[in-house]
């Protein structure tokens, strides 16, 4: 009954969903005067980052990615705070058990690579698609394997926590500092360089790496936090 | 027409795995099934131009998501219906 | 290339996020686990990203990246700001399943049991 | 000037991510730098709302580029007053838990404060942001903080309050984000003013398709009735102070995102009427439903439910005396909710079901706090000459002045309701035997202050509410004054 | 002038609360004094001219007092100061002295603040303090709080609202909250205006007044509150709802055409209301109810009188809501002397305490002619000049109604006369001492005002003629004192008075001459040694004279007392309360049925898009 119900409810509101959606139209531009293009044109003339998405996100909508590591920050924090345990209730049970040989020494090897493949990515990440997300996100993954291969692994919660607070304070660091400099926050101060340099982009490959350590080490510690409860 | 018979497998498969994801009893293949909604996703996102979203949704969908699903379920119980596979494996035992 | 392919394709990618959007929530709104509701919630999100960067799409448009060696042309390329905000989404959207999925963990040492209609203490 | 209003950003962040570190050196530290900060908050608004009052609202622009590129921040008098009053709100909050938990071990301690902190500046960042989609992050800053302060004590429900809340929050994202994406694919653009002022050439369904979706998604933050099964669960199994936030300030910010959208963005005429009608149904159901409450707290919850409805029905007069009674409401609703939740957690404070009957002969113990809270529970029924009975006048007048009788005559109606069950539970403060198993607990000398703070504030905007009502008048006239806005935000004359 | 006395009235309030902490003495000193203090100021210093004028979040507040409204500041001020005194000896080694002092000066103050209203703002301001404090003051025991407390501020509430809303219609159409703008549109007003504010208006005044069916809180409330508030609740605080009712019916029914069944009806209601809150007082066992009720019946004579409205009948109500003030003041000050002195006010346990309290009796005497309306007292007067004014109205039916319950109200005053201070003495009560000076001393004054009344009631009647020319009524001087058939020459001396006077004192004498009399010749015996019958009576049986001892009377009413209004009203909250308790079962504590209905109300919306929006 309450299948049905909600099958019938659903229907409805996918037929309203998919209608007004395909109305819209799909694969061609639905507007005129939009700011894409401003975006797209200003990316390269006037901040000289080649991935516009890059542009965006860490400049033109660089708010938006504050406020977003801030949600990941708060994540952490809230897991931290949601499976808090005294002393006393921690159980024995560990979610974790130790790998093979193969699979421990593979991921030792792959470790570095992993991170490597990360910096890399969050280092281009105003040139080439990615940035600090992917960057960030990839590393969490390194160390993800690692903490799963190896039982006793322990990322050192004090480094990880200073890594998080350092770049974050790094990113409204120079978005202050643009305040001080150009009057609005995050403004971008520094000069952007050519097109397609590694320098180039002014602040905003320095943000991205903030962005990228950040996001990675709290994913770490998301992870972390998840993989050391102890039911 | 590569590009089109790509795109129709890709979309039956995400919507295959979506709605396993959600029919399967087993939470462990369930959480799989998302994993592979997002890997799909990833490769979906590069062909629409996204490659930023197809890089992110690929780290974050496939690996982070699905990990810290699977951690979750080994802290808890693996299947949908508690009570039923309990009974199940009773009745095996007998 | 057929245009008939095309305008089926134009249905594809709109009709499939919808779908998936729907089958998601409709996992939430019945199953009864809690992490199956997790699981469905994820997927909604699934879907919600992949309707915003389908928006964005350009057919025959290239990414919004001006790689060196190669003529961007700006008008040919997809619209990068809804992939900018789905960049944040997923983000956001990974950030809130971890805090979902911890408060099944807290819930399940709490009642002992992850069926959402035995976890009703608070009530009327 | 002191400073611009990005600082009400910034600062809280910068903080936020020094707590960490800050904790290692100097456990106290976590405490006292949120109050700092809140403190910093307030000065800076209030200074700030008083440069608006005087040379209109100040337009901020993030990372240099003008509003349709980047985000902006609006500090006009309308938001100005609500941040004032959210800033305001959270240090009495932060002030009122200081040592509320001292008996809370030291790492959920740091979180409590530090998430109460983040709580409050999504608050302002949903009410300053002049972009849809920063509105959509600074709500889910607001949520995830809302989620885990939900689920801050381990030993009660409140995971699975907090687990309601986050399945319906996850879904109005999810009907946010279509909502908004609905809305770029037809301007290509996410500045609110922006929007607005290329309103006109949407075709209509997508206008109304969007608008539902976000009113369904903000719904569900302002507590409006089918979306609100999440509210008294976490109003309920927060801590008392959290639920004072709830009420006091994420609400508020939710309200004024509704009525930024019905009143600037979207230009739908039927919207107000909507805003009427669900504000009424909100109202009487939250109100029946608070009458037959067993636990103070759900009561307590039942009633702002309903006083957000109220709130929402003045908004949806769509005439400036509507805003200003709204925005009265608003106000009054803050301070005297935050007052009975404050009072009535100490009530019920060594229980552990908070049921209303524990409330039992508090009078004797507790004299200061029944007295308040016997005070709040008369200013929020409207009783003159406590604050609420102004903005209960002036929201009829404006009702009347609209000639809703039908509307007056609901509304009155069930203010005896909410009456009957405030005065039930002030006799049982007073005239009922104490129960055997309760345990009175003193009020911490800074919840005492809070308290007090509070009951002085009813006193005042009771015997002398133009104290207030001039910036009142400024806020809603900045709100009427649409154009005004977009021109504000597109043109810059900063 | 006019807002200083409220301010002394606030702060004296404030001082009393707290100079508790302090000292009693002082704090018996401080009430007082701020009784003392203000009403003096107000007789000295407030004339008709006097208007202070303020500005309160926007909307413009005006004080000021009028002929019509210092006739009421006189009951208030006057009986409160009486029950000022009488509280402070009242009060003596009782509990929530702060508490008492406190609501008990804040109920003064709102009255004399709704007397000096020029604006409905202030009028409902000052109204609902005077609610609460009054609330307050009737849980003040703290018994039965959760119903008759709670059904007390329920009633006043939904009168207060529909005031209130009758207020903000009046704001919407006159775009002022002015009386004088409202008295002077209100003629120019739609019709359906002219009909709903006034139906409104007079539901607000209607509960303070107990009419009708708006009634059952007083009885309830009345008996609740501590006695030396009850003589100013039911003395004065009802006589708000009548002073609210004159207003309506004289300054804005009289325009107007609809007006006359407004009256009509209005009038049958006071006259329902007599019939059957004296019906009810006859039931009564406690004093406090029997009080209680009687105050009812009372009222809705004044009712009568002001819904009807002709000059005549105008001053009979209003000379009635004076003479009221005085008498059922004097008898709650009397019961609650009573109730002091012995513990309890029931007339079934409490007789023969003419010996031991023989003032309160001398009190209680002349307020119990005065009510039953037997010359020389006010009351007689007052009912004297009703009578003729509804026969010269023409309404001979309500002369035949008004007429059955002043004499059913016979049955009451004998009751309570007898049931306290007559019969038989019982050692139970041998003990019981005079009350103190202080509280004695209140009743005979007022006591001794009700019989000045009825020699002199031009006293009174000159303030009322002032009043009523303020509200429009023709200059009366003489002429309508002289209306009246038997003393045609009232206004300062009655000439038919010396032989009223010997007539009532040979009864008197005769009556209190047979009783003690009669005292003397019986055995002493107590009321549950009766051996003269055949059976011997239980030991719980109670054999007081005053007990049932008119049950066939009662027998020939049951069939109206049975259809008691307040079962409806309780079958109607408790449905209520069921209905809301079935209707949060919405939330059910799932949440996923939550979710549901975030779905269910995006597809409503969904489905009804086009017509909601």
């Amino acid at each position: 009954m309450k299948k049905i119900i909600v099958i019938i409810l659903l229907g409805t509101l996918g037929f309203y969903t998919a209608h007004t959606f395909f109305d819209i139209g799909f694969g061609f531009p639905h507007f005129e005067h939009g700011i894409k293009d401003v975006y797209l044109q200003k990316t390269v003339s006037d901040l000289k980052v080649s991935n516009t998405v890059t542009s965006i996100v860490v400049n033109f909508r660089g708010f938006d990615t504050l406020g977003e590591v801030t949600v990941l920050f708060l994540a952490v924090t809230a897991l931290g705070g949601i499976l808090y345990k005294r002393r006393h209730e921690v159980g024995e049970r560990s979610v974790l058990f130790s790998a093979s040989s193969i699979v421990t020494s593979g991921s030792k090897l792959l470790f570095p690579a992993i991170i490597l493949l990360g910096v890399y990515v969050f280092i281009h990440g105003h040139l080439s698609p990615g940035g600090g997300f992917q960057g960030g996100t990839i590393i969490a993954t390194g160390f993800l394997l690692m903490l799963l291969t190896y039982e006793n692994y322990s990322v050192n919660h004090t480094v990880l926590s200073l890594v998080e607070s350092l770049a974050g304070i790094a990113f409204a660091g120079i978005g202050l500092l643009g305040f001080m400099h150009g009057g609005t926050f995050l403004q971008n101060f520094i000069e952007p360089g050519v097109l397609n340099n590694l320098f180039s982009g002014g602040v905003i490959p320095i943000i991205y790496i903030m962005v990228g350590f950040k996001v990675g080490a709290e994913l770490t510690g998301v992870i972390y936090t998840v993989l050391h409860e102890k039911g | 027409m590569i590009y089109f018979i790509l795109i129709s497998v890709l979309v039956v498969l995400i919507i295959g795995a979506a709605v396993y994801a959600i029919r399967q009893k087993d939470l462990l293949y369930a959480v799989i099934a998302t994993g592979i909604i997002s890997l799909i996703l990833s490769i979906l996102f590069y062909m629409l131009q996204a490659p930023d979203v197809a890089l992110t949704e690929a780290a974050i969908g496939v690996a982070l998501t699905t990990i810290i699903f699977i951690i979750t379920i080994r802290n808890t119980v693996r299947f949908e219906d508690e009570r039923d596979k309990k009974d199940k494996f009773k009745s095996a035992v007998k | 290339m057929n245009n008939t392919y095309f305008d089926l394709l134009d249905y594809m990618i709109y009709g499939t996020a919808i779908l998936i959007i729907l089958i998601g929530l409709y996992g939430a709104l019945v199953k009864k686990s809690l992490i199956k509701i997790v699981i469905g919630l994820s997927v909604v999100d699934s879907g919600v990203n992949l309707l915003i960067v389908a928006i964005g799409y350009l057919k025959g448009g290239t990414a919004p990246i001006f790689s060196p060696g190669y003529l961007a042309n700006p008008i040919k390329m997809v619209d990068p700001v809804p992939q900018a905000l789905v960049l944040t989404a997923i983000v956001i959207g990974f950030g809130v399943t971890a805090v979902a999925l911890a408060l099944v963990i807290r819930l399940y040492r709490h009642h002992g049991t992850l069926n959402i209609d035995e976890i009703k203490d608070l009530k009327w | 000037m002191v400073g611009t209003p990005v600082l009400f950003i910034v600062i809280p962040l910068l903080a936020a991510f020094l707590i960490p570190l800050l904790g290692m050196l100097w456990k106290e530290l976590v405490r006292i730098v949120p109050g700092l900060v809140l403190a910093y908050m307030l000065v800076l608004s209030v200074n700030l709302l008083n440069h608006v009052l005087i040379y209109g609202p100040i337009v901020e622009v993030i990372a240099g580029w003008r509003p349709p590129l980047g985000i902006n921040l609006v500090f006009s008098a309308f938001s100005g007053f609500l941040v004032t009053l959210v800033v305001f709100m959270g240090l009495l909050i932060w002030v009122y838990s200081y040592r509320f938990k001292r008996n809370v071990d030291f790492e959920p301690a740091k979180k409590y404060f530090l998430l109460l902190m983040m709580l409050i500046t999504g608050s302002v960042g949903i009410i300053l942001t002049g972009d849809i989609f920063n509105m959509f992050v600074f709500i889910e800053i607001t949520g995830i903080s809302g989620y885990a302060l939900t689920a801050f004590y381990t030993g009660r429900d409140s995971a699975e309050a907090s687990f309601k809340y986050l399945m319906l929050g996850s879904i109005a994202s999810t009907f946010l984000l279509l909502a908004i994406m609905i809305i770029y694919s037809q301007v290509g653009t996410l500045n609110m003013a922006d929007i607005a002022s290329k309103m006109h050439t949407i075709k209509p369904v997508y206008k109304i398709i969007s608008f539902i979706f976000f009113i369904t998604a903000i719904g569900i933050e302002a507590e409006i009735f089918p979306l609100n099964g999440w509210a008294p669960d976490a109003y309920t199994e927060a801590p008392g102070p959290v639920g004072a936030a709830f009420a006091g300030i994420v609400v508020k910010a939710s309200v004024y995102a509704i009525v930024r959208y019905v009143y600037t963005i979207f230009d739908l005429s039927g919207a107000y009427d909507f805003l009427i009608l669900i504000g009424l149904i909100t109202l009487i159901m939250a109100e029946t439903a608070a009458i037959r409450q067993e636990r103070l707290k759900r009561m307590l919850a039942y009633s702002s439910i309903g006083q957000m409805g109220l709130v929402m029905v003045a908004f949806g007069m769509g005439t400036e005396e509507g805003v200003f009674a709204a925005l009265f409401m608003i106000l009054n609703h803050a301070i005297i909710k935050s007052l009975l939740f404050f009072s009535g957690s100490y009530l019920v404070y060594n229980s552990k079901h908070k049921y209303i009957k524990e409330v039992n002969g508090m009078s004797k113990y507790l004299p200061i706090t029944s007295l308040l809270f016997a005070l709040g529970a008369f200013a929020i029924v409207g009783l003159p000459p406590f604050a609420g009975f102004w903005s209960k006048l002036s929201m009829l007048t404006a009702a009347a002045d609209s000639n809703m009788l039908f509307i007056i005559a609901l509304v009155l109606i069930v203010s005896v309701v909410e009456l009957v069950y405030y005065l039930r539970v002030v006799n049982r403060i007073y005239f009922f035997n104490k129960e055997e198993k309760t345990e009175p607990k003193k009020p911490t000398f800074n919840a005492l202050i809070v308290m007090i703070t509070l009951g002085a504030l009813i006193l005042v905007i009771g015997f002398y509410p133009d104290a207030i009502t001039g910036i009142l008048h400024k806020a809603s006239a900045d709100l009427m004054d649409k154009g005004q806005y977009i021109h504000d935000v597109l043109s810059l004359n900063k | 002038m006019n807002y200083i006395i409220l301010v002394v009235f606030l702060g004296g309030a404030l001082l009393t609360f707290f100079a508790g902490k302090i000292n009693n003495v002082l704090q018996d000193i401080l009430f007082l004094a701020s009784i003392l203090v203000p009403a003096s100021l107000f007789f000295a210093y407030v004339h008709a001219g006097n208007i202070f004028n303020l500005t309160l979040g926007g909307i413009h507040l005006s004080l000021g007092i009028n002929a019509m409204s210092w006739l009421f500041a006189l009951i208030v001020l006057g009986l409160g100061s009486m029950a000022a005194f009488y509280s402070v000896s009242f009060m003596k080694g009782k509990e929530r002295r702060g508490y008492f002092y406190f609501n008990f000066i804040l109920t003064i103050m709102a009255m004399t603040g709704i007397l000096m209203s020029r604006d409905l703002v202030s009028f409902f301001i000052f109204w609902e303090i005077m609610t609460w404090s009054s609330y307050l003051m009737t849980v003040y025991n703290g018994k039965d709080v959760q119903t008759v407390g709670i059904k007390y501020f329920v009633f006043s509430a939904i009168g207060a609202y529909a005031m209130l809303m009758a207020i903000v219609v009046i704001h919407s159409i006159n775009g002022s909250f002015m009386i004088e703008d409202l008295v002077r549109s209100f003629p120019e007003m739609p019709v359906n205006m002219q009909i709903l504010i006034p139906v409104l208006l007079l539901t607000g005044f209607g509960v303070k007044a107990a009419i009708m069916p708006l009634h059952v809180w007083a009885p309830g409330a009345y008996s609740n509150a501590p006695m030396a508030y009850t003589s100013i609740f039911s003395g004065a605080l009802s006589k708000m709802g009548i002073y609210g009712m004159v207003i309506v019916m004289v300054s804005l029914l009289s325009y107007v055409p609809e007006g006359y069944w407004f009256r009509e009806v209005i009038a049958w209601m006071g006259g329902i209301t007599a019939v059957i809150g004296t019906l009810w007082a006859i039931k009564q066992d406690d004093a406090k109810k029997l009080l209680a009720y009687s105050s009812i019946a009372q009222l809705g004579y004044i009712i009568v009188g002001i819904g009807i409205g002709t000059p005549l009948a105008m001053m009979a109500g209003l000379f009635l809501a004076v003479v009221h003030a005085l008498f059922k003041g004097t008898l709650f000050l009397a019961v609650g002397a009573i109730e002091r002195q012995t513990g309890t006010s029931n007339f079934r346990e409490v007789t023969g305490l003419i010996r031991k309290m023989p003032w309160t009796f001398v009190a209680s005497l002349i307020s119990i002619i005065s009510l039953a309306g037997i010359p020389p007292m006010g009351g007689f007067v007052g009912k004297w000049m009703l009578y003729e004014s509804l026969l010269t109205s023409n309404h001979y039916l309500l002369v035949i109604v008004i007429f059955f319950s002043s004499t059913a109200a016979f049955l009451y005053c004998y009751k309570f006369l007898f049931g306290f201070f007559l019969g038989q003495e019982e050692k139970e009560w041998a003990n019981v001492k005079e009350a103190p000076v202080l509280m004695v001393v209140p009743m005979l004054i007022l006591s001794f005002f009700s019989f000045l009344l009825g020699t002199y009631p031009g006293i009174i009647l000159k303030p009322i003629d002032a009043g009523m020319q303020y509200l429009g009524y023709g200059i009366t001087q003489n002429h309508l004192w002289q209306t009246s058939v038997i003393f045609n020459t009232w206004g300062n001396q009655v000439v038919l008075q010396p032989l009223l006077y010997s007539i009532i004192a040979i009864f008197l004498f005769f009556l209190i001459f047979l009783t003690i009399k009669s005292f003397k010749q019986t055995r002493y015996v107590t009321t549950k040694d009766i051996s003269s019958s055949g059976e011997v009576p239980k030991e719980h049986e109670n054999l007081t004279f005053s007990v049932d001892f008119m049950q066939p009377f009662m027998r020939a009413v049951e069939p109206v007392m049975r259809r008691q209004i307040d079962k409806y009203y309780t079958g109607l909250a408790n449905g209520l309360e069921a209905l809301f308790d079935f209707m949060r079962k919405i939330y059910t504590g799932n949440g996923q049925t939550y979710a549901i209905y975030v779905i269910v109300f995006v597809v409503i919306l969904l489905l009804f898009k086009d017509i909601l929006f």
